[in-house]
C-alpha cells in the first residue's frame, strides 16, 4: 500500500539536502482525480519523485463515481481502476490521502509545501481491507460517493476499488468520537489495525513544482428552486444519474424511482443547469452536459428499451471528437425527443410524485406532459477547496473562480512553478483533463529537468537464480484471511491437501499471507527448502499478485513462478453458507494454481536501448510547442515540416478571442525553435520511409525541392501534421469576393482591406460544410471565431450590422462569454434548421449580395443585403493523412483525422508505443487547446525518452521457430504491431517490448507455435486438466 | 414550425429607437431558449409568445411586436422576468412595448385589455380610489362592449360582495397633478 | 480426477454437480466476479475460473480440451464491446466463438455448455446472474459425456 | 396588549369587494396585540394598468403613499399582494425610508408565531388545506427580497402553528391571471380551474390564499366548482376563536360553511 509509507517517508525526507537554489527533482500535486493521477504517473516516469496529495480517503474523484463515459460508452471505473493501480504501485508516486495543501513557501524550483493530514484512525501497513469493520459498524451515513443516495457506515472505503484500500472513520458519524462508546470495529479488526489515537499531522514536502488538479463541484441544483431538487424526490442531478445507471451503485443499476422504487420510463433531461445562467453568476457552458445527457439517454435504453427519453436543450454542444456523431445516434433513437426549449419550472402532482414539465415545442405551442423521473444536467464550478487552495498559494482565479489561464500558456497558473491541470482551468471533459494533466507535467519536467532522477528510487533486488533445469519445487501459502476465508473454507484441510499435489514441497497456512511478517517467511521458505514456484491461495490476484511477486522477487526467485488461487472473492464471500462445497472449490483452485505452477518458466527480463532523441512530424504551433519541450527537456528533436515556412496554419490567425495577438506568439515560437540548439528543422521534408519501433526508429524524409533523402535515427514520434481549412461549397464562395471564409475575413480585418471599409453589413454563416452528411462533425473553432471577428468588427465600428445565421452556438467553456458579449454588442444572431440552410445570392440588376435565411425563433425569413459574407468553412483533414497513417501504422478515424489509442484516457497517444499525437491532425481544435495537447504529446514522449533503456518482463509472446509456418496470422490479429515476420526464415518475430502479453496471437495459431509466457497453452490446458 | 409570424422581415432595415438600450430590461441578452415562454401561464393566449416578442423588441420590426394582442394579456406575474437565465426582464420589456405602443397610438390587434387599463386609470385619476361597479362601467364604454363576467358580476352584487355606493373621492386633484405629469413627457 | 483428493476434500457428493470451467477477461469480467464477491452475492459454487489476460487469448482448444476432461459446461468472458483492454481482443473472440460454436454443433455438443457473456468490473450483479443462468442451463442438459468418451476411445486405442 | 404599531393600506379592494378580508386582518391583528393604523388619504397603487400605461405615472402613485406613510413614521401594512408589490416596487425605486410589509410577513415573524401559539383557542387541525401565495407576493425577487420565491414558507409556518393539515402542493406561486379577469374572463378561467383541480388532487379541503385578487379569482372562476377560498386571516381568527366571523362566509361565491363545519373549525 502506496499509503503506507507515507509519513515515515515524509519525515524521513532530508530538508536540507537540496539547498535553497538548487531545483528539488519533486513535484507536488493537487488533486487526485483523473488528471492528478495522469499527472502523477507522467512525472514519475519522467523521472521525477511525486506528492499525490488528495482531500477524499481515496483517489479517483469524479471519474470513479461515473458509470459510463461518453462518446464510447467505456464503463468508467474499468479504465479507470488500472490506472488507480498503477499509481499505487508505481514506488516514485506517494499518495497522501485525506490531506490538504496548508502553504507554500519558496519559489520554482524550489517550493516547500506544508500539508495538513487528517487522521484515518485505521492503521494502513496493519490494514488488510478485509473489510470486517464495515460489515459490524452499527452506524451509517449518507455515501458522498453515491451522492446521497444510498448509505455507507461509519468507517468506511468509498469504493470497492479505492486506493489505497483502506478503510476511514469518519469522526462526525463514528459513535465512539461522538458518544464515547462503541469501538465495535476495534473488536472485531483481527489486525488490530483500528487507531483511535491518531491525530491530525502537519507534514512537510521539499518540490520544484505544483500541479493544481483539485476538480469540481456539481453545481448545487438547489440554487435552481424552480425544478423542486431537494424538494421533489424523483428530481435527480446528472451525477446521481450516473450512480442509479451503475451496477455497483445504490440501486444495482436499475433505473427506477427514488420515491416508491418503480422503474422509470419517461425520462426527462434538463440542460444548462447552472451553466450559461449569467443570472446565477454562472456565464460559462460546463462544456460535458450535453453530452454526458446523450449518453444517459444511450444507457437508460440499454437497460430498459422501453425506456423514452426527452432532453429539453439549448444550443446542442457536440462539438469535440466524435460528439456529433454519438449525438446524431441518440436522437434518431426511436423513444427519444430532443425539444429546444429550457424547461421553466417542475410541478410535482400530488399521488403519483409524477413530475410535470410544461415547455415550449417547436410547433410554438406550450405543452405539458408527466414524467416518471427528471434528471437536472447540472454544470460544473470550481469547489471552496479549490478557491482557497488558490488563495493560499497566490494563484490568481478569474470571475467565475476558475484558475487563470492564459490563451499562450494554457497550463500554467499566475504563479512560476505552479501549473494547473483538469476543471479547475475551466470546464473540460475527461480528454481535455488528462491532455492538461499531461501537458502540466511537461512543463514541471521542463522546468526540473535538471533535477531529473534525483529523488526517484528504484527497488535493488538480489540476482536472479537460474530455476530452469531444476526440478519444480512448489511452496503453497494458504491466507485465512482472518476468518474471511477461515470462516467458509476448511483451511487445515486444504494445506493437508495441497501437500499431496505433486512436487509441493511445503504448505502452510497464514493468518495473514499478505502480512509482513508472512513475507518474510514466503522468503525464509524459498530459500531454506530450496522452493522454486510459488502459489498463494488467498485473495484476488488483482489487487495482491504485485505484491507477492514483489517478495519472490525479493528472494532471487523471477516473478514468472509465482501463481495465485483466489479463494476469498470467488470462493468463500460467494459461497458463504456452503462450507463444504467451498471447500472443495477452493482445493479444485488450488490444484489448478499448482499445475500452472509446476509448468512456470521464467521470463526474460528484456532491455533495449533508447535512442534519446524525438521526430516530430509537422513545424505548426503543435508540433513547435512539443519539439521545444522535449528540447527544453535536454532531448534532440527534429522537425520535419512539409511547407518552407514554420507556424502552419496559425500564420493565418491574427489574434485569440482573449485578444492576444497570435501573430506575435507565432513569431516568438519560431524564433525560439530556430535558435535552440537541440532543434533541427527540415523545411520542405516529406517523409518517406518509417521504420523501427518504440526507442528505435528510423525514418527517411526527402526534401521537396531537391528530392535529396536523409535518414533520421529517434526514439520517439510525435504526429503533429495538422489540418486544413476547407471550400465552403454551396455558396457563391470564388464567384464573389464579397464572399469570404473566416480565416480570410480575419486577414482581411487585421490588415484593414478595402472591402471592410465599405462595409456596412456583414453576414456569417455557421456550419458551411461541417456537421452535414458527408462530413458529420462539428469544426469546433468556427463559432468560437465568428464571436471573435463579430465583435472585433463591432469594435472597430459599432454602427456596423452584424448578422450570424447559427445551428447550435458551440461557445463552450468559458467561451461562453463572448458570446453574450456579442450579444450585448449588439451582434445578430438567427437560428436555421439544418434542412433549411441560408441562401445566399447575387441580385441581377443590383448586383446586391442577398442573404436570406430561416429566423427559427421568429418563425420567419430573415433577408439581409450583405457586404460581406464570411462563411465558417470546415477543417478538413490534410490529404497527406493516409499514407502518414499507412507508413506509421497508426489508425485514423472515420473522418479522416488520426485516432488516438483511447478517447478519454490516452488523448495524445497511439496504439503503437512510441508514437504520440497532437494538435488538429487528431480533430479540429482551437489554439490554446492544441498547445496543451502538444505539450501532453511532450510528456507522454519524455516519459519514453527519460529512460535509457526500456525494460519489459514476463507475459509477452514467444514463437517456436520450429513450428511456425510464418503464416501471418498473429502479425493479422495483433492489434499491437508487435508481431513482423521474417520473410526469409518464414517465422514470426515478436517484439518482447511492443507485445503486451494479450495471447491474441496464441489463440489464433493452430500450429501452436507461439505463446505466451506465464500464461502459456500447456499451462491453461494443465490447469484444465487438473480439475 | 414557421408558424406564429409568417413573410420575410428585412433584417437590415434601420430600426427606430429600439427596446434595446433602455436600462435594465437586457433585452438583447436573450439567447432564446424559450423559458419565458415555457413559463408563461397565458403565452398559449397570444399571437407571439414572450420570447418572440423580446426578439422582437430588439430586432424588429418592433412595430409587429407593438401591434401584438399578447402584450396585453401578459399578466404581470414576473414568472419569466424571475427565471431568466439571462437576467433578461422579459416582463419589463413587454410593459415597454405596451407604454410605447401607447404613446405611438398603435392599436392593438385586440382592444380588450388596453380598454380595461384605460378605464381602471380612468377610475383612479376621477375617484382616487377604484370602485370595482364603476370601473366596470367605464370598462363596458370603452370596449364598447358588455363584458363577459356580467353575470358573474350580478352574483357577486347579490351576495353583497361589491357595494353599490363608491367610496368618497379620496386627493383627486393630487392625483389630477400626477397624471398631467406623465402625460407631459 | 486422478486420485490426488485427501480427505474431507476427496468426498464427492452423492449427486452429479455440473461443471463448469470459466475463462474470464483480467481487466473486466474477473474484476465484476471480485465485486460479486466484496459484495457478497452467493451463486452456485460450479465454476472453476481461469483468469486470462484478454479474452481474445482463449484458444477454442481450451474449450474442447476442458470438455474432454469432464468440464460439463464452459463460460467465456470478456469486456463489453469498444472496452478492451487490449483494443479488439474481445471482438476478435467473438468472432471465433461464432466459429467454434458451429464446430461444436457438428461435434454434438448442446447449444448452452458453451456460452459467452459480456460483464464488465461494476457489474457483480450481472456476473453472479450470468453464473447462475448458465449452471442452471448445463445442469438441465445433465453430465457432457460426449467428449470425455471420446477422449477415452483415443487413449484406449 | 398593543406590541408594535404599523400603517396600514388596505388598498381599493379591501375597501370593494373584500371587505372580508380587511375585517378578518384587523380582527386578528388586534387579537395578536398589533396596532393597524389606516393612512389617511390612501389613494390607488396603480395596479397593473399603472405599468401598463405609463410607467412614471405608477411609480408617482405608489410613491404618493409612501410619502402619507413616511409622514406616519410606521413600517406599512399592505394584505394586498397586488398593492404590496406595487408599494415594493415604489420603495425600490424611490428609496422610500418606509418598510413596506405584506400582512403576512408580520405574521410569520417568529414573535408573532409564539403568540399566534399561545392564544390559539380552536386548533385547526381537522382542515385539510393548501396555501395558494401568488405571484405577485414573491416575484420578483429583487424586489420582494425574497429568497424563498420559488417555495416560500411564511404563509405555511402561520398555518402549521395554528395547526391546519397542509397538503404538499407545486402550484403555491402559479399565476390566476387575476389581472385579466374583466376583459378575459376566458383565459383567467382556464387558469384558475387549473389551480383548483390541482388543489383537489394534493387532497385539500380549502385553497387558502392572502390576496384578494387571487381569491376573488379562484371563489368565483372553477369550471367544477365547489373548493372554498378562503383568507388565511379567517381561518387565523377562527383558530383564535375570535367573534364575528359569521358575516363573512356569505360573502364567498363557494360556500365555505359546510367544509368548515366538517372540519371543526366552526
Amino acid at each position: 500500500m502506496a499509503e503506507a509509507t507515507g509519513s515515515t517517508l515524509l519525515n524521513e525526507q532530508p530538508a536540507a539536502s537540496a539547498g535553497p537554489h538548487s531545483k528539488v527533482g519533486a513535484v507536488l500535486v493537487a488533486g487526485g482525480g483523473v488528471s492528478g493521477i495522469q499527472a502523477s504517473l507522467d512525472l514519475a516516469a519522467m523521472g521525477f519523485k511525486v506528492y499525490l496529495v488528495e482531500e477524499s480517503p481515496s483517489i479517483g474523484g469524479r471519474m470513479a463515481q461515473l458509470d459510463k463515459t461518453f462518446p464510447t460508452n467505456d464503463c468508467s471505473m474499468c479504465i479507470l481502476s488500472p490506472k488507480l493501480i498503477d499509481c499505487a504501485r508505481n514506488p516514485n508516486i506517494e499518495i497522501i490521502t485525506r490531506a490538504r495543501v496548508d502553504e507554500v513557501r519558496g519559489q520554482a524550483g524550489n517550493f516547500t509545501a506544508v500539508l495538513l493530514k487528517k487522521p484515518r484512525f485505521v492503521n494502513a501497513e496493519k490494514c488488510t481491507g478485509c473489510g470486517i469493520c464495515q460489515e459490524k459498524c452499527p452506524w451509517k451515513a449518507d455515501s458522498e460517493f453515491d451522492c446521497g443516495l444510498g448509505k455507507r457506515k461509519a468507517i468506511y472505503t468509498p469504493f470497492s476499488q479505492a486506493v489505497p484500500n483502506v478503510p476511514v472513520i469518519d469522526p462526525e458519524r463514528c459513535a465512539y468520537f461522538l458518544k464515547g462508546t462503541c469501538r465495535a470495529c476495534e473488536k472485531f479488526c483481527e489486525r488490530g489495525a483500528i487507531d483511535f489515537s491518531q491525530t491530525e499531522e502537519k507534514v512537510e514536502v521539499q518540490v520544484g513544482a505544483i500541479i493544481l488538479a483539485p476538480g469540481y463541484e456539481p453545481f448545487d441544483a438547489a440554487k435552481k428552486p424552480e425544478y423542486g431538487y431537494g424538494r421533489y424526490r424523483n428530481v435527480l442531478t446528472g451525477l446521481q444519474f450516473e450512480r442509479i445507471l451503475s451496477a455497483a451503485g445504490p440501486t444495482g443499476g436499475e433505473v427506477v424511482r427514488p420515491s416508491d422504487g418503480r422503474p422509470a420510463r419517461k425520462i426527462a433531461w434538463i440542460q444548462c443547469v447552472g451553466s450559461r445562467d449569467a443570472a446565477h453568476g454562472r456565464n460559462y457552458c460546463s462544456a460535458v452536459c450535453c453530452m454526458y445527457a446523450a449518453k444517459h439517454v444511450t444507457m437508460a435504453r440499454e437497460h430498459d428499451e422501453g425506456v423514452q427519453a426527452t432532453v429539453f436543450h439549448n444550443d446542442v454542444r457536440s462539438y469535440g471528437k466524435g460528439f456529433e456523431q454519438y449525438y446524431r445516434q441518440v436522437s434518431h433513437m426511436p423513444g427519444v425527443r430532443y425539444i429546444r426549449s429550457i424547461v421553466s419550472t417542475i410541478k410535482e402532482l400530488p399521488g403519483t410524485q409524477g413530475l410535470l414539465i410544461r415547455y415550449w415545442g417547436e410547433d410554438n405551442k406550450a405543452h405539458e406532459e408527466e414524467f416518471d423521473l427528471v434528471v437536472l444536467s447540472v454544470g460544473m464550478e470550481p469547489g471552496p477547496g479549490s478557491l482557497e487552495l488558490a488563495e493560499k498559494l497566490g494563484v490568481e482565479v478569474d470571475a467565475n473562480g476558475f484558475c487563470r489561464t492564459s490563451p499562450s500558456s494554457p497550463v500554467s497558473t499566475s504563479r512560476p512553478g505552479i501549473f494547473v491541470a483538469g476543471v479547475f482551468a475551466g470546464p473540460a471533459d475527461i480528454p481535455q483533463s488528462v491532455t492538461m494533466a499531461s501537458g502540466a507535467a511537461s512543463l514541471a519536467a521542463q522546468l526540473l529537468a535538471d533535477a531529473r532522477g534525483g529523488l526517484t528510487t528504484t527497488k535493488e533486488y538480489p540476482p536472479e537464480k537460474d530455476v530452469s533445469g531444476e526440478r519444480p519445487r512448489i511452496g503453497v501459502f494458504i491466507c485465512r484471511c482472518g476468518t474471511n476465508i477461515g470462516r467458509v473454507v476448511d483451511v487445515p484441510s486444504l494445506a493437508d491437501y495441497a501437500r499431496t499435489l505433486p512436487n509441493v514441497v511445503h504448505a502452510e497456512e497464514n493468518l495473514f499471507t499478505c502480512s509482513i511478517d508472512t513475507s518474510r517467511r514466503i522468503i525464509e521458505a524459498i530459500e531454506q527448502q530450496g522452493i522454486n514456484r510459488v502459489v498463494v491461495a488467498a485473495c484476488t490476484p488483482r489487487t495482491h499478485e504485485p505484491l507477492f511477486r514483489d517478495t519472490i522477487r525479493q528472494a532471487g526467485l523471477n516473478p514468472t513462478l509465482f501463481e495465485m488461487a483466489n479463494i476469498r472473492e470467488q470462493c468463500s464471500w460467494v459461497h458463504m453458507h456452503e462450507q463444504e462445497v467451498a471447500t472443495r472449490k477452493a482445493a479444485e483452485l488450488v490444484s489448478m494454481a499448482v499445475a500452472r505452477a509446476r509448468l512456470g518458466r521464467q521470463a526474460l527480463h528484456f532491455s533495449l536501448p533508447v535512442n534519446r532523441s524525438a521526430l516530430v512530424l509537422g513545424g505548426g504551433m503543435a508540433g513547435m510547442t512539443a519539439a521545444l519541450s522535449l528540447a527544453e527537456q535536454g532531448f534532440p528533436v527534429h522537425i520535419a515540416e512539409k511547407s518552407d515556412q514554420l507556424g502552419g496554419i496559425a500564420n493565418r490567425l491574427r489574434y485569440s478571442l482573449d485578444g492576444e495577438d497570435v501573430s506575435a506568439q507565432v513569431k516568438a515560437l519560431v524564433a525560439r525553435v530556430e535558435s535552440h540548439p537541440l532543434i533541427t528543422v527540415h523545411r520542405n521534408a516529406e517523409v518517406r520511409e518509417a521504420r523501427g519501433h518504440v526507442g528505435n526508429f528510423s525514418t527517411v524524409i526527402a526534401g521537396r525541392g531537391d528530392g535529396q533523402e536523409r535518414n533520421i535515427e529517434h526514439g520517439v514520434i510525435i504526429v503533429a501534421s495538422g489540418a486544413n481549412e476547407g471550400q465552403p461549397s454551396g455558396y457563391p464562395y470564388g464567384a464573389d469576393e464579397r464572399v469570404l471564409t473566416l480565416l480570410e475575413l480575419e486577414d482581411e480585418i487585421a490588415s484593414g482591406g478595402a472591402h471592410l471599409a465599405r462595409a456596412r453589413n456583414v453576414v456569417f454563416i455557421q456550419c458551411a460544410g461541417s456537421r452535414s452528411d458527408d462530413r458529420p462533425y462539428c469544426s469546433r473553432t468556427c463559432c468560437r471565431q465568428t464571436v471573435k471577428l463579430a465583435l472585433r468588427l463591432k469594435e472597430l465600428n459599432p454602427e456596423i450590422d452584424v448578422h450570424v445565421f447559427y445551428r447550435d452556438m458551440m461557445t463552450y467553456g468559458l467561451s461562453e462569454e463572448s458570446y453574450r458579449l456579442a450579444r450585448e454588442r449588439g451582434v445578430r444572431f438567427h437560428r436555421y434548421r439544418p434542412e433549411a440552410p441560408p441562401q445566399a445570392s447575387v441580385d441581377a440588376g443590383s448586383q446586391a449580395l442577398l442573404v436570406t435565411g430561416e429566423d427559427c425563433d421568429l418563425g420567419r425569413v430573415a433577408e439581409v443585403k450583405a457586404d460581406i459574407l464570411a462563411l465558417a468553412a470546415p477543417t478538413i483533414p490534410n490529404e497527406d493523412n493516409a499514407r502518414l497513417s499507412s507508413m506509421l501504422k497508426v489508425p485514423l478515424d472515420s473522418d479522416g483525422f488520426f485516432l488516438e489509442a483511447h478517447m478519454k484516457l490516452r488523448p495524445v497517444d497511439f496504439p503503437r508505443d512510441g508514437v504520440f499525437l497532437c494538435g488538429l491532425a487528431h480533430g479540429p481544435k482551437s489554439l490554446d487547446e492544441a498547445l496543451a495537447q502538444a505539450q501532453a504529446a511532450a510528456s507522454r514522449a519524455a516519459s519514453v525518452l527519460a529512460q535509457e533503456a526500456l525494460e519489459a518482463l514476463g507475459t509477452v509472446a514467444e514463437v517456436q521457430r520450429r513450428k511456425c509456418t510464418g503464416c501471418g496470422l498473429c502479425q493479422a490479429v495483433c492489434p499491437f504491431d508487435a508481431i513482423t515476420i521474417d520473410e526469409e526464415a518464414k517465422v514470426a518475430v515478436v517484439n518482447g517490448v511492443v507485445c503486451k502479453g494479450c495471447g491474441a496471437c496464441a489463440a489464433a495459431c493452430w500450429p501452436g507455435a507461439i505463446d505466451i509466457l506465464g500464461m502459456s497453452n500447456e499451462q491453461v490446458l494443465a490447469a484444465i486438466t487438473a480439475l | 414550425m414557421m408558424s406564429g409570424l409568417s413573410g420575410p422581415m428585412a433584417a437590415n432595415r434601420p430600426q427606430l429607437d429600439r427596446i434595446r438600450g433602455v436600462e435594465g430590461l437586457n433585452a438583447e441578452l436573450c439567447f432564446s431558449c424559450r423559458k419565458c415562454s415555457a413559463g408563461c401561464p397565458v403565452a398559449d393566449d397570444m399571437d407571439l409568445a414572450p420570447h418572440q416578442l423580446v426578439r422582437l423588441a430588439v430586432a424588429g420590426p418592433e412595430g409587429e411586436a407593438l401591434r401584438s394582442s399578447g402584450i396585453w394579456l401578459c399578466t404581470s406575474c414576473q414568472t419569466c422576468t424571475t427565471r431568466c437565465p439571462n437576467g433578461v426582464d422579459v416582463a419589463g420589456v413587454i410593459d415597454a412595448l405596451k407604454q410605447r405602443a401607447v404613446a405611438s397610438g398603435v392599436k392593438p390587434r385586440d382592444g380588450r385589455m388596453l380598454a380595461f387599463h384605460r378605464a381602471f386609470l380612468d377610475d383612479v385619476k376621477a375617484r382616487g380610489r377604484v370602485h370595482e361597479m364603476s370601473l366596470t362601467a367605464r370598462y363596458a364604454l370603452r370596449a364598447r362592449r358588455v363584458p363577459e363576467g356580467i353575470l358573474l358580476g350580478i352574483g357577486m352584487f347579490q351576495k353583497g360582495k361589491l357595494p353599490l355606493i363608491p367610496p368618497k373621492k379620496t386627493a383627486t386633484r393630487e392625483l389630477r397633478r400626477l397624471f398631467e405629469r406623465g402625460k407631459g413627457k | 480426477m486422478e486420485e490426488k483428493h485427501a480427505q474431507s476434500v476427496e468426498e464427492k457428493p452423492a449427486q452429479w454437480e455440473p461443471r463448469i470451467v470459466a475463462f474470464l477477461c483480467n481487466w473486466c469480467s474477473y474484476a465484476g466476479a471480485d465485486l460479486a464477491g466484496t459484495s457478497r452475492l452467493q451463486y452456485p459454487p460450479n465454476t472453476r475460473t481461469i483468469r486470462v489476460p484478454c479474452a481474445g487469448r482463449v484458444n477454442p482448444l481450451f474449450i474442447i480440451r476442458a470438455l474432454m476432461h469432464g468440464a460439463d459446461g464452459v463460460l467465456v468472458s470478456g469486456c463489453h464491446p469498444g472496452d478492451c483492454h487490449y483494443l479488439e481482443g474481445n471482438y476478435l473472440a467473438r468472432r471465433r466463438f461464432a466459429l467454434l460454436k458451429s464446430l461444436l454443433e457438428y461435434l454434438g455438443i448442446e447449444e448452452g455448455r458453451v456460452q459467452f457473456a459480456w460483464v464488465s468490473a461494476s457489474e457483480g450483479g450481472k456476473f453472479a446472474q450470468v453464473v447462475t443462468e448458465v449452471t442452471e442451463s448445463v445442469r438441465k442438459l445433465g453430465p457432457a459425456q460426449r467428449l470425455v468418451r471420446a477422449r477415452e476411445q483415443e487413449v484406449a486405442s | 396588549m398593543t406590541v408594535r404599531v404599523l400603517s396600514y393600506y388596505p388598498g381599493c379592494s379591501l375597501h370593494g369587494m373584500s371587505r372580508e378580508y380587511d375585517e378578518s386582518t384587523r380582527l386578528v391583528y388586534r387579537a395578536l396585540g398589533i396596532e393597524l393604523r389606516e393612512l389617511a388619504n390612501w389613494t390607488c397603487c396603480g395596479a397593473s394598468a399603472g405599468h401598463s400605461l405609463d410607467q412614471e405615472l405608477a411609480i408617482a402613485l405608489a410613491t404618493r403613499n409612501l410619502e402619507l406613510a413616511a409622514a406616519a413614521g410606521n413600517e406599512l401594512v399592505a394584505p394586498c399582494a397586488a398593492c404590496y408589490q406595487r408599494l415594493k416596487i415604489g420603495e425600490k425605486e424611490s428609496a422610500s425610508p418606509v418598510t413596506v410589509l405584506h400582512a403576512l410577513d408580520v405574521i410569520s415573524s417568529p414573535e408573532t408565531l409564539d403568540r399566534l401559539r399561545e392564544s390559539l383557542q380552536r386548533p385547526l387541525s381537522g382542515l385539510k388545506i393548501v396555501l395558494y401565495y401568488g405571484c405577485l407576493l414573491v416575484r420578483p425577487p429583487e424586489v420582494t427580497g425574497r429568497e424563498d420565491y420559488e417555495d416560500p414558507q411564511s404563509m405555511d409556518q402561520v398555518m402549521a402553528a395554528v395547526g391546519a393539515d397542509i397538503r404538499p402542493w407545486s402550484f403555491k406561486t402559479d399565476c390566476c391571471g387575476a389581472g385579466l379577469a374583466v376583459a378575459r374572463p376566458d383565459v383567467v378561467r382556464r387558469l384558475s380551474s387549473h389551480l383548483a383541480e390541482m388543489a383537489r388532487q394534493a387532497g385539500a379541503d380549502c385553497i387558502v390564499t392572502a390576496c384578494p385578487l387571487c381569491q376573488a379569482n379562484l371563489d368565483t372562476r372553477q369550471d367544477k366548482g365547489g373548493l372554498p377560498v378562503l383568507y388565511f386571516t379567517e381561518l387565523l381568527a377562527c383558530a383564535l376563536g375570535l367573534e364575528g366571523t359569521e358575516s363573512w362566509w356569505r360573502r364567498h361565491m363557494v360556500d365555505p360553511v359546510p367544509v368548515l363545519k366538517k372540519a371543526g373549525v366552526i
